[in-house]
């Protein structure tokens, strides 16, 4: 790190584009580490409620998305391989499987919500206004934290397709790819809040 | 820009570049010294709006009783200036403008890190102030809540909150990138032999303040959205009625604010340790110590945040701990004002305008942070929170502070942003009347707050009435200072004398390439053999 | 130049990850059948920590970077920790 | 720092003093050394500079020594203000409401005032609520402060000893009329205080609508006098044709008994016309209905008088 090589404009420095990423990343970790701490308090505040509350979610799906994710993980790492190996095509066949997971990933949370919605569990329906705050609030944090998780990854989705894009065309190659490495930093970064929510919201039943 | 530059030598940064001229050719352009200015125009502008609403503030203040404004206005115009002073001006302040402009340069980089993502940043902050400005007018009028939102009254209050949370939240956005794009440029771009222990102190506490930045304003973000979905769906994260918790968001909010303090006086640790050497000619006192005060307050300050909630019915050994943790973080800050006196004595010392203006800033520095201390003390805070104690101590650590390093900060690079010499005769006066119409404003808040004046009142108790009246009057100095001030500058630079490379005989390296810089900064890649302050 | 000493995890490596995180998850799901209560969510946060190790070391490489990465993730998590502790502070004393 | 009142405000001035006293040495301490080094190595005197090496002890002293003076500080502090929390068993005890904007002072005996009259040289607690928003009752004399956060049960205690009357400020910002939203406390001797809390509060019949409606702070939202306030005044306010908007639609009705019951139990239902939502809150669960039929009573008495 510290021998640094000479600035030219054209230059690229793809240890500064991954720290660029990384410490972006760390924003990110922090910002969901704000709902985290929102999640902690009101549920040390209304234990019971949150326990009740926590029933209505399906492990199930819970469980699918979170394996979904795992093995999406790992084909956008391995993909990092397979283009260090000069393996365009395989690399290629990785990132479509990612991408077809997230895709998996978000198909389950829309029938989820859609399960939700459809029992009338959404901020300010009726059933929901009948239920004690803190079971309401489990819902609010809910939405709030799977939905942010889910908007995380739609981006992320947009970005493999990118560097698919790239790949395809050649722009991304053995010994250019830092653009495929951020993106999978990204994706791992989705995949690191979801092992914290996943249990949180499903499991502490 | 400045009209005519013809005088100047070509190929500066201030000569057309890229396919756009004029004004598009600086929208446009990534170079780190023009985004620089940019944000200089900017913050600028919006320093003096939210100057003008203060000054309107004082004139209601004058007298007790309603004068020009009603209540609901006045409590509009304290948020605004509040929200302005600190989201649009202080905390990008010295980091954005002379951050951008100087840190690539003294670092011996032809550009920061990531230079598209800089001008980016600068259009969210655009974007971010607009969306502020806007939530003045229209709707159901400017918010009241004052700039710290407090839930659940930034709740049920009915004017456009949400609008100036959005803008708080965009403007969080500005801050973090740019404050990515300066670890990674530190990192990545130091010049050839420029090791962490040579590089200037300026960077080093731009790059303390760049991690608080990227680690602290997420979370004000994620609070801030958390307000706009309680306002918008009536959650109950903070609302108690909803069963939420309104000490909640307090926490959640100080997380960040208290942090953003530092970010705002670091850089302008930063600027005076720049200038003190120089002016003294004088290697700076302790190099080490100063950096690793920088980083221990960007550390420790993280942790100190519940010494704004002393009252607030947190549990008991909250308000013990939090009060050691305040006074814990005095200790760095006081380093810095031993290392710079130190720095002084043997030196030789020139006294112009800059050298005032960081004379004045360390003198109010002083008082800003040691009435820190009063109020970190658990027993004295109990008095004196939320009164104008804390108006006073705020505004001498953030004004008198943060504003005089960028008085003196602007003074002293201005020769090379501009190529041209302020006035200094000019200079002096409007510093004198600058710094005596700030003591006449800001002193008499310490008296008033001590006498129980509680602070965001439109309206006082007689027995009140001589410390603010003395007040008022100041702060009619104080702009007629600050008028002169702004009028020097913006004269000398159509029509100051040209500036040489190295008016003050500074040692870092922006004083070795020509006023104001090339396009490129440096024409071959820089070499740094020597300390940043080895003066001979 | 760019990629002098660059690391080259092998898909069998990635596979073997892939089984432990699997298997972990496993491991809460199970747990929560069998007793509620406070230990559960220490359980469930305590493997979902050796979880998100495993990813940050293995598929995000941090193993095989440069010590920075590993000190910045370290201030990251560490600064994260101690904002949750100072936050509790009050809710657990009061 | 001026006058003192309670058994706080000696040590709390002390602390004060105390740090205050430290950082005027620091303070006038350093700046003469900055002034006497501007004049002493000024370049006209001093064309050429001294390179000073750095100095580890002295380096190390000026971090551990203010690092001692502040832990002094801290625990002075703290010493002080630990008894703030600590009440005494024999605490006389009143409930506190603090609500948007006038604070009202409920007895053990079932007495409501809206000042706080207390007895010399007792411990009183002072239990505070808040139906809205956050406050802060603050007694600048007493040196006490402590916020009224809605949904939390929050306390402060002290002891005032000298008698007179002190003002009650609001410090937490809450509003429109926050800067008005203040109050006396008046210290009268033990004898007094017996006295005055026995007498029952006024409440002549005719009297009692407007005791609730003051005691509930409606009227720092709704004038008497015909001025406009956050809501529409109350005077001449029975009987009249008010222009409403319910569910978005305008409509004319009377303002009736029933209206006027409406009004307080479900306030956002029907707005009238110029005003905003949320304002005023439901007072289902704080008016009874017995105190409706006082203040309707009230507005019937007060349309009736001569305009
Ligand atoms: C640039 C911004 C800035 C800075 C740097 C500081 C620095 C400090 N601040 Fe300040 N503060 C604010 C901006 C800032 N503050 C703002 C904006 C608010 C109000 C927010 C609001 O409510 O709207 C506030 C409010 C505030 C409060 C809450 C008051 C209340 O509402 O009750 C407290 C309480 O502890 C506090 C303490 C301190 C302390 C101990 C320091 C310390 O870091 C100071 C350290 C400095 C010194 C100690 C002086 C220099 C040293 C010497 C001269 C040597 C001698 C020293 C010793 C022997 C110790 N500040
Ligand atoms: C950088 C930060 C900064 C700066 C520079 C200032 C500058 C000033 N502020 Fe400050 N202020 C804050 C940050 C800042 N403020 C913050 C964060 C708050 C808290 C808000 C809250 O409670 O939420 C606050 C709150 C605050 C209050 C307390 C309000 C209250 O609690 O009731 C007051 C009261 O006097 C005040 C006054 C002033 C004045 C007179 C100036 C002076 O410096 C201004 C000097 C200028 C003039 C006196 C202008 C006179 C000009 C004209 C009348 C018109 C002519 C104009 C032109 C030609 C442009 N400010
Ligand atoms: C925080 C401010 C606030 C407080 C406190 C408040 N109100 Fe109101 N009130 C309003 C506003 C604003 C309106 C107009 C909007 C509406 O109709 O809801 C209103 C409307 C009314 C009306 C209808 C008036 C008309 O002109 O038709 C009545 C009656 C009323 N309030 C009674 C009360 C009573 C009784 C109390 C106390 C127990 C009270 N209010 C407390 C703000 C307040
Ligand atoms: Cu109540 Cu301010
Ligand atoms: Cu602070």
């Amino acid at each position: 790190m510290e021998h640094n090589t000479s600035i030219e404009h054209e230059h690229r420095d793809d240890m500064g584009s991954k720290m660029g990423m990384w410490i972006f990343i760390f924003t990110e970790l922090l910002l969901f580490g704000g709902l985290f701490l929102v999640y902690a308090v009101m549920r040390a505040k209304f234990f019971e409620d949150f326990h009740i509350a926590a029933h209505q979610l399906n492990v199930f799906i819970g469980a699918v998305n979170t394996i979904v994710l795992l093995v999406s993980s790992m084909t956008i790492a391995m993909s990092i391989t397979a283009i260090q190996k000069n393996d365009k095509r395989l690399a290629l066949i990785l990132l479509s499987i990612t991408i077809t997971l997230a895709f998996v990933f978000m198909v389950n949370k829309y029938f989820e919500w859609g399960g939700k919605i459809h029992h009338q569990l959404y901020p300010g329906s009726e059933i929901v206004l009948t239920l004690k705050h803190g079971q309401v609030l489990f819902f609010s944090l809910y939405y709030f934290m799977t939905g942010l998780h889910g908007l995380h990854i739609l981006i992320g989705m947009t970005l493999i397709g990118y560097v698919m894009y790239q790949i395809k065309t050649d722009k991304i190659k053995s010994n250019n790819y830092q653009i495929l490495e951020n993106a999978g930093l990204y994706w791992h970064l989705v995949d690191l809040i979801w092992i914290f929510l996943f249990p949180l919201l499903y499991l502490i039943t | 820009m400045t009209s005519n530059n013809s005088a100047l030598h070509p190929g500066s940064y201030l000569d057309q570049q890229g396919k756009y001229k004029g004004i598009l050719g600086w929208l446009t352009s990534t170079d780190h010294k023009r985004i620089g200015i940019l944000y200089l125009m900017c913050i600028l502008v919006f320093f003096l709006v939210g100057v003008t609403l203060g000054g309107v503030m004082k004139l209601e203040l004058l007298r007790p009783g309603e004068q020009y404004i009603d209540a609901q206005t006045y409590n509009g115009f304290f948020t605004v200036h509040g929200v302005i002073m600190i989201f649009m001006v202080v905390i990008p302040g010295l980091a954005a403008v002379f951050g951008n402009f100087f840190l690539p340069i003294m670092i011996g980089a032809k550009d920061v890190a990531f230079p598209r993502l800089n001008l980016f940043s600068w259009y969210i902050y655009l974007v971010g102030s607009g969306i502020a400005v806007l939530s003045q007018f229209g709707g159901n009028g400017a918010p009241d809540t004052g700039w710290t939102f407090y839930a659940p009254y930034s709740i049920d209050s009915n004017t456009n909150v949400t609008t100036a949370v959005l803008a708080a939240f965009v403007l969080g956005f500005s801050s973090i990138l740019t404050g990515l794009n300066f670890i990674v440029t530190i990192h990545r771009m130091r010049a050839k032999g420029m090791t962490w222990f040579k590089m200037p102190l300026f960077p080093w506490s731009l790059y303390a303040t760049a991690w608080i930045q990227v680690l602290a304003t997420p979370i004000v973000g994620i609070t801030l959205l958390m307000v706009i979905a309680e306002r918008t769906f009536r959650i109950g994260f903070f609302d108690p009625s909803l069963g939420g918790d309104p000490i909640l968001y307090q926490h959640l909010f100080w997380i960040y604010s208290h942090p953003a303090v530092y970010i705002m006086i670091l850089p302008a640790m930063g600027v005076v340790t720049e200038i003190i050497p120089t002016f003294c000619q004088r290697k700076v006192f302790g190099y080490q110590a100063i950096v690793l005060s920088s980083l221990a307050i960007a550390g420790v300050g993280y942790l100190v945040w519940g010494h704004h909630m002393f009252t607030s019915g947190m549990s008991d050994f909250s308000r013990m701990a939090f009060s050691f943790l305040t006074f814990v973080v005095a200790i760095p800050s006081a380093i810095k004002v031993f290392n710079w006196i130190a720095t002084m004595y043997k030196g030789s010392i020139r006294i112009n305008t800059t050298f005032l203006y960081t004379l004045s800033f360390v003198f109010q520095f002083m008082i800003g942070g040691l009435t820190g201390l009063t109020l970190g003390s658990l027993a004295t805070n109990i008095h004196v929170h939320d009164t104008y104690y804390v108006v006073a101590h705020f505004h001498y650590i953030v004004f008198g502070g943060m504003g005089f390093a960028f008085f003196a900060a602007i003074h002293y690079w201005f020769p090379k942003m501009f190529g041209r010499m302020y006035n200094e005769k000019l200079g002096k006066i409007g510093w004198a009347i600058v710094f005596s119409g700030f003591t006449l404003l800001y002193f008499p808040m310490f008296v008033l707050g001590l006498q129980g004046m509680p602070r965001r009142y439109f309206d006082y108790l007689p027995e009140y009435s001589v410390g603010h009246f003395i007040s008022s009057i100041g702060g009619f100095v104080l702009i007629f200072g600050i008028i002169i001030m702004v009028f020097n500058l913006i004269r000398s630079a159509r029509k100051g004398e040209l500036a040489p490379a190295n008016p003050w005989d500074g040692k870092t390296l922006e004083w070795t390439i020509a006023s104001p810089p090339p396009l490129e900064n440096f024409d071959n890649d820089v070499v740094v053999t020597e300390h940043p302050y080895d003066y001979k | 130049m760019q990629h002098e000493n660059t690391h080259i995890t092998s898909y069998r490596a990635h596979g073997v990850i892939l089984v432990l995180l699997l298997f972990l998850t496993a491991i809460t799901i199970t747990v929560t059948w069998f007793d509620a209560g406070s230990l559960s969510v220490g359980v469930a946060m305590f493997v979902a920590s050796i979880k998100a190790s495993l990813v940050l070391l293995y598929f995000m490489h941090l193993k095989f970077d440069q010590l920075v990465f590993k000190v910045f993730a370290a201030v990251a998590f560490l600064l994260l920790a101690v904002v949750f502790i100072i936050t509790f502070f009050d809710y657990l004393f009061r | 720092m001026f006058e003192g009142a309670s058994n706080f405000a000696k040590g709390v001035d002390g602390a004060f003093l105390f740090i205050l006293a430290i950082s005027f040495f620091f303070l006038i301490g350093l700046s003469a050394v900055m002034i006497w080094f501007m004049i002493r190595y000024n370049r006209k005197k001093h064309p050429k500079a001294e390179q000073i090496k750095d100095n580890m002890k002295l380096e190390v002293a000026w971090t551990i020594i203010p690092f001692l003076i502040v832990m002094l500080m801290f625990y002075y502090g703290y010493v002080v203000f630990k008894p703030m929390r600590i009440v005494p068993k024999d605490a006389m005890e009143v409930n506190v409401t603090g609500m948007m904007w006038s604070w009202k002072f409920e007895y053990a005996n079932g007495k409501i005032t809206n000042e706080l009259v207390l007895p010399v040289g007792k411990a009183v607690k002072l239990n505070l609520f808040s139906p809205d928003v956050i406050h802060s009752l603050y007694i600048p004399a007493f040196r006490i402060k402590e916020d009224l956060v809605p949904g939390k049960e929050n306390y402060m205690w002290f002891i005032p000893n000298i008698e007179g009357s002190y003002e009650i400020l609001c410090a937490e910002y809450c509003g429109l009329r926050h800067s008005f939203m203040e109050a006396k406390t008046r210290i009268v001797t033990d004898e007094e205080f017996q006295k005055w809390l026995a007498e029952p509060t006024p409440i002549a019949e005719e009297d009692k609508g407007l005791a609730i409606l003051q005691n509930n702070a409606c009227i720092s939202c709704h004038s008497l006098d015909g001025s406009k306030l956050v809501g529409p005044t109350f005077k001449g306010l029975f009987g009249t044709e008010r222009t409403v908007i319910e569910a978005g639609k305008e409509r004319i009705v009377v303002a009736d008994s029933a209206y006027i019951k409406r009004a307080i139990l479900e306030p956002d239902k029907e707005i009238v016309k110029g005003y905003n939502p949320g304002m005023m809150r439901a007072y289902d669960k704080v008016i009874t209905a017995d105190d409706i039929k006082s203040i309707i009573a009230y507005f019937e008495s007060q349309s009736k008088l001569p305009k």
